[in-house]
């Protein structure tokens, strides 16, 4: 764990203490059982605006606090514990693309309310089922926006989409000329097809030539976060189980083969940490952040990907049925390592960064 | 020159495959061709066809669908080459052997082996028919991988057992006739207190429930016994043989599963299949991800390395007569690569194959997420791949526990 | 273990009697210490070729046994349980350079005497320090070639080349015109750099147009053959390794976590054997031979490579003394994993002939 | 605005920097410039040029090469911000700190902690000097991972122990002046048997044997005691508190074999570097052969991951004190990652990387070779990564072991 400061520990055992008693995994299975499309419940969403989790990154003068990203991180990570569903990750990178790309009119109109949680915002950005930023055929002219979005998540919930298109990235309030196609993927969250059909669209000037890849940036370092979120609980469980079980008279745990693989588990789970965490320091210095984004998103997909494995297969049978939370940990994460880049495409932008 | 018996072998084994060709043309329905096999890892609902049930029993009746078992008990009676024609021809006309399940892959082998006369005569024909449905009722809630430790228990009341206990993870449990089961007939034993009996499953005081699982199938149950009567001639072999008998049962299962022939049918498309469709090709035909493609041949190396040692497994157990050894190895790698496969090929799709239900995915995309997450079943039943790295270490290898 | 026929067991076992008798381990350190460039015992080759092995592929009409390739690797994979030196491999596949492309005068000429191990062949391909037999920029006018191959394989004590030139594969005679230098690796056995300048050469017209990649599978298969005597080795000194040490009042052989590491490197090993007896009887029947290579040594690198590198750490620190055996197989691993190409190459050469 | 406290701690850090800059400038040689650290990951020979004796001399006279050490024991006694700006300015000019080795590393730490203060005022200033050159007798041909199980003795002669047994795997035994070992001085009890000694290596009785490593080196010896008289003042703390002692020493060790920085510097040239070097780049600067170029990627990725856990644990113990937990995940995964480069830099240099001597290689090609297989000890030395992973289980996991 970083080292935080006292308001960083304050709000993150605020968080834990929300998610454990308001929000634990139960919650999750209760609107899942409620089969909306949107996939979240409001008034979790509207207890994470009044708490100010939804303006942690948006600048007081809008509205929010302005804690930071490593303060946001911390929030993603204790509701990735939970598999708590909610577009604050989603809303949050939303509004970053507005804060660094957005006039001041656009910043005025838009932020105080995302902060406020009174509008949700979402980004819309791949077109075919793979991550792939370079492949955009979503057209603006005069001021109309047309393409289409081919998994944009949280799209049930959001009221404003930050749409990558061609010549830089859009907002495109829902309503006319938006239409949504459910795609309902492993996690059971919200996801889905999103045609724009000369829907109006407001242009981010700001920013810069890269605001995509900084937008992008901040949305893998934000999926991180609740992956490892998701990676520490899966962990945390097992762990448990395996202190519990008893197998041919011994406890499971005392096992040394499962120990040294426990063992490997923890120490991959401290490098996925250091991971994430560089991330979010990264976007909090400003420094080093393209490079810090591709190595928290490539070390999460890898350990998730190992940890939710060996948690069914240490957990055995049980882990297999829809009663044990471990198998809701991994339909979510193979939805979350293949958003925003899986871990060839992060090889990949490594090492064209790394200039080879 | 070949001589005189070699020539009257080889009329003979066209005899025989121009009596199958004939028996494929006369009975096996248009409409089934290429559907595909009746087999599947775990045996769902299943609700027959008229057209597959009049192949069913045209198969149930020559006993073709056991090929191998005796004639006596409704079986094929055929020689293992004679068996191998027949696979062949029904894959050349796109038929399948429609008679299969736990009755047929595990316990019809166990019950020839170790049942009594009278117990061959009543439970093998239906098996060879294909009429009844076995499941297994081993694992229980507190013992998983420690088989032997099961709790289940029947008592001796002269002229039936009364059966107390719960099952978890029976295989169709909640479409099947009949089980097969290990019961506890003796505390004082871990090992020796436990039987082999058969049971009903519409027997009263028999309950089933299904279990939801992660692919949201319910493939398998929860079995409850209550006060359950099972009359004493269905206890396979002696009371405290079960254990004996169980195990051999596994070794048919363990068989099943890894052998490399019906892993190969359960794999599906081809990976380089999928790669080419869901990313796409270069100018020269090659995938259009080179480190992609070098993941793919990866594992199509180490797939074909499999497939030889199950062929290399057949080919030295036949000349040297059971060599059990390697099973572990075979049902270990084999689901490990089956796994690996399944992952990468969610991998390749990306989004596409991560479907759950529902508009935008196609039958394939959304039935290989079910099998994906299936499939992290393999590693565990039949034996834990940590239980076959056990018996790997300790029986092969002799490296024994600490005393 | 393949199904052997009564010829083939014997055949093995007799390689089996010699290598134990007559060169186990300590006669591979007598030659090391020994110095000498062409790093084998002459005498021991002697008595391979009165053992019939140098011939085992060569047909009777030209002095061999043809006991076919089945039978070649049984002894192959013997010499490297023990890492006996010598170039019989080497030769083997020279030899069948000329049965599958030579004329039958040059069967005439050579093949009596290669079966006979007095001449000894090596095969000169690579002109890079990595497999690339399609980067090869020797060439011959006038009857004469003229190149540099750059670590050839028993160079020191090879009479007769089959060198590979752009056109096609030459045989040419050490002497005039051929100039070797030492390349001393890190399995100290002998490879040089030769270089050819005008050196006389005898062209091997037949075999067709894929006449180099058939030898080549030759020696991809033949190496793995070797490095599968070696795995199996590793392996089984390890496990007598772990049966006899003690460390915390307990032999090591009980601790389960390395338990279940030798049960994978067993399996490992398993894979390993029918990759490779799979590219032999593919050679024997003459069917699939390219794939059935391409997994052999695939299987081969991979499995040694693994192997190597577990022997050593499960043996601890005496692991790393030249006092002890298993670093002497990883320094001759890594040489063979290279030769005729590395597990990279291989898979590139899967997914070709996979048309994918 | 800065306060005026913040003010003048600038303007010291900036006098400091200067001073440093002026001591280099006045002492450093200019024919030693960028000819790097003399810290190794074991020592060598190291026969001294004039040059280097007047540097070392330079450093040790001021206390700069353990510049945190207390001045009183002739350390540098400076902050741990100083010593950080005079490492930033020795780097800045091509120069490096010549005094290291296990005195520095592990001795004198343990020492300045356990020591009395005649041993402190002995030791240190040699040490600090470089004059003196310490060799660890820890292990022995029976007890390797199992390190108390140890066997050399020292009897209680009154004024003196006398000293019988071997030791294995002494670090630079041959060269070295002095030995801190751990010696039995009670049968009774495993653990606190043990005591913490010095030896003299000239003393008489003493013989080291080198053994010949699988990477030609003779970095290690055999140690062997024989009937060999230690004055009691080299006793460390008291009889028996050898193994807890020992401990924190070890303690010592793993933070250096496993800490970012000192790791960072054995690696050697970049793999990015090697690669296109060796395998060389298409036409938009890309490696050639993009299965590699991903390979290499997956590496940096990881080692960026260590990188930033070894500074995450360096911040966590300095603001919570002293967190020994993650020292084994750092010993196991640096060591693992510096393995896993050498054997990706071997791979991409083909026959070019596997040179063992002579005529056809560069020195830096022979030199990653020797490295290669030299550093197949890290994982096995300073506890092995076995050893690592029970203490992981059981220490932070609490993993219990079977009772």
């Amino acid at each position: 764990m970083a080292v935080l400061s006292e308001e960083q520990e304050m709000l993150r055992d605020m968080a834990r203490d929300w998610t454990t008693n308001e929000s634990p995994v139960a919650e999750w299975r209760k609107v899942r059982a409620g089969g909306e499309a949107q996939a979240y419940d409001p008034a979790a969403y509207a207890a994470m605006a009044e708490m100010g989790w939804t303006g942690v990154v948006v600048p007081e003068e809008h509205g929010g606090s302005d804690f930071g990203w490593l303060s946001a991180g911390l929030v993603i990570e204790e509701l990735g514990k939970t598999l708590t569903a909610s577009p604050l990750a989603s809303s949050i990178v939303a509004a970053s693309a507005i804060i660094l790309g957005g006039s001041e009119e656009q910043k005025a109109k838009w932020l105080p309310q995302l902060a406020a949680g009174e509008v949700v915002g979402a980004l819309a950005v791949d077109e075919r089922p793979r991550h792939d930023p370079a492949a955009i055929e979503t057209q603006v002219s005069g001021g109309k926006l047309t393409g289409t979005k081919a998994f944009v998540h949280e799209a049930h919930g959001a009221d404003l989409f930050v749409v990558v298109a061609q010549d830089g990235l859009y907002l495109v309030k829902k309503g006319e000329g938006v239409t949504l196609s459910d795609r309902k993927l492993t996690d059971q969250r919200s996801h889905a097809e999103v045609k724009f059909d000369g829907a109006v669209a407001d242009t981010l000037k700001g920013g810069g030539d890269d605001l995509l890849d900084q937008v992008l940036d901040r949305a893998r370092i934000v999926t991180a976060c609740e992956m490892l979120g998701m990676a520490q609980q899966v962990f945390d469980t097992t762990l448990d189980y395996l202190k519990q079980r008893v197998q041919f008279n011994q406890v499971l745990a005392t096992f040394q083969a499962l120990q040294h693989r426990m063992a490997d588990l923890f120490a991959d789970l401290a490098l996925m940490r250091s991971a994430v965490e560089g991330g979010l320091q990264a976007l909090d210095s400003g420094f080093g952040v393209p490079r810090a984004a591709m190595v928290a998103k490539a070390e999460a997909n890898r350990v998730l990907n190992a940890m939710s494995r060996e948690g069914i297969q240490l957990h055995g049978g049980i882990g297999m049925t829809d009663e044990y939370d471990v198998g809701l940990y991994l339909k979510r994460a193979r939805v979350l390592e293949a958003s925003y880049g899986n871990i060839a495409f992060c090889r990949n932008r490594i090492a064209s960064l790394g200039g080879y | 020159m070949a001589s005189r018996s070699t020539i009257e072998a080889q009329d003979e084994t066209e005899a025989f495959r121009e009596e199958v060709r004939q028996f494929v043309t006369q009975n096996f329905p248009d409409e089934l061709k290429n559907t595909g096999s009746a087999m599947s890892a775990v045996e769902g609902p299943d609700e027959e066809t008229p057209a597959q049930q009049s192949w069913r029993e045209a198969m149930g009746e020559r006993g073709w669908g056991v090929p191998t078992w005796p004639r006596e008990y409704g079986g094929g009676g055929l020689t293992r080459k004679q068996a191998a024609i027949l696979n062949e021809e029904l894959a050349k006309a796109g038929a399948y052997n429609p008679i299969g399940g736990m009755g047929v892959m595990m316990f019809g082998p166990t019950l020839l082996e170790y049942g009594s006369e009278e117990q061959k005569k009543e439970h093998i024909p239906p098996i060879a028919r294909g009429e009844i449905r076995w499941c297994q009722g081993y694992s229980e809630p507190n013992a998983g991988s420690d088989l032997a430790n099961l709790q289940t228990t029947a008592e001796d009341k002269g002229d039936h057992y009364l059966v107390n206990g719960q099952k978890t993870w029976t295989s169709g449990g909640q479409w099947a006739d009949k089980c097969f089961c290990l019961v506890r007939t003796d505390r004082s034993d871990k090992h020796k207190g436990i039987s082999f009996l058969l049971i009903d499953m519409d027997a009263p005081g028999v309950e089933v429930r299904p279990i939801q699982m992660i692919s949201g199938m319910s493939p398998f149950c929860e079995t409850f016994f209550t006060d359950v009567e099972v009359p004493k001639k269905n206890l396979v072999g002696e009371e405290g043989e079960g254990w004996t008998i169980g195990k051999r049962l596994l070794q048919h299962e363990r068989t099943n599963l890894s052998g490399g022939g019906s892993m190969a049918r359960m794999m599906g498309a081809s990976l380089p299949d999928i790669a080419r469709k869901y990313v796409g090709t270069d100018a020269e035909g090659r995938l259009a991800d080179p480190v992609l493609r070098d993941r793919i041949a990866d594992f199509e190396i180490r797939w074909s390395a499999f497939l030889l040692t199950a062929r290399r497994a057949a080919e030295e157990s036949k000349a040297q007569g059971g060599v059990a050894e390697i099973s572990s190895v075979l049902k270990k790698v084999g689901t490990k690569l089956g796994q690996e496969k399944a992952e990468l090929t969610i991998e390749i799709m990306g989004f596409q194959g991560l479907g759950w239900e529902g508009e935008g995915f196609s039958e394939s995309e959304l039935a290989g997420v079910r099998a994906w997450l299936f499939g992290k079943a393999t590693t565990i039943y039949g034996g834990s791949t940590e239980v076959q790295n056990n018996i790997i270490a300790k029986r092969v290898l002799g490296m024994l526990d600490h005393q």
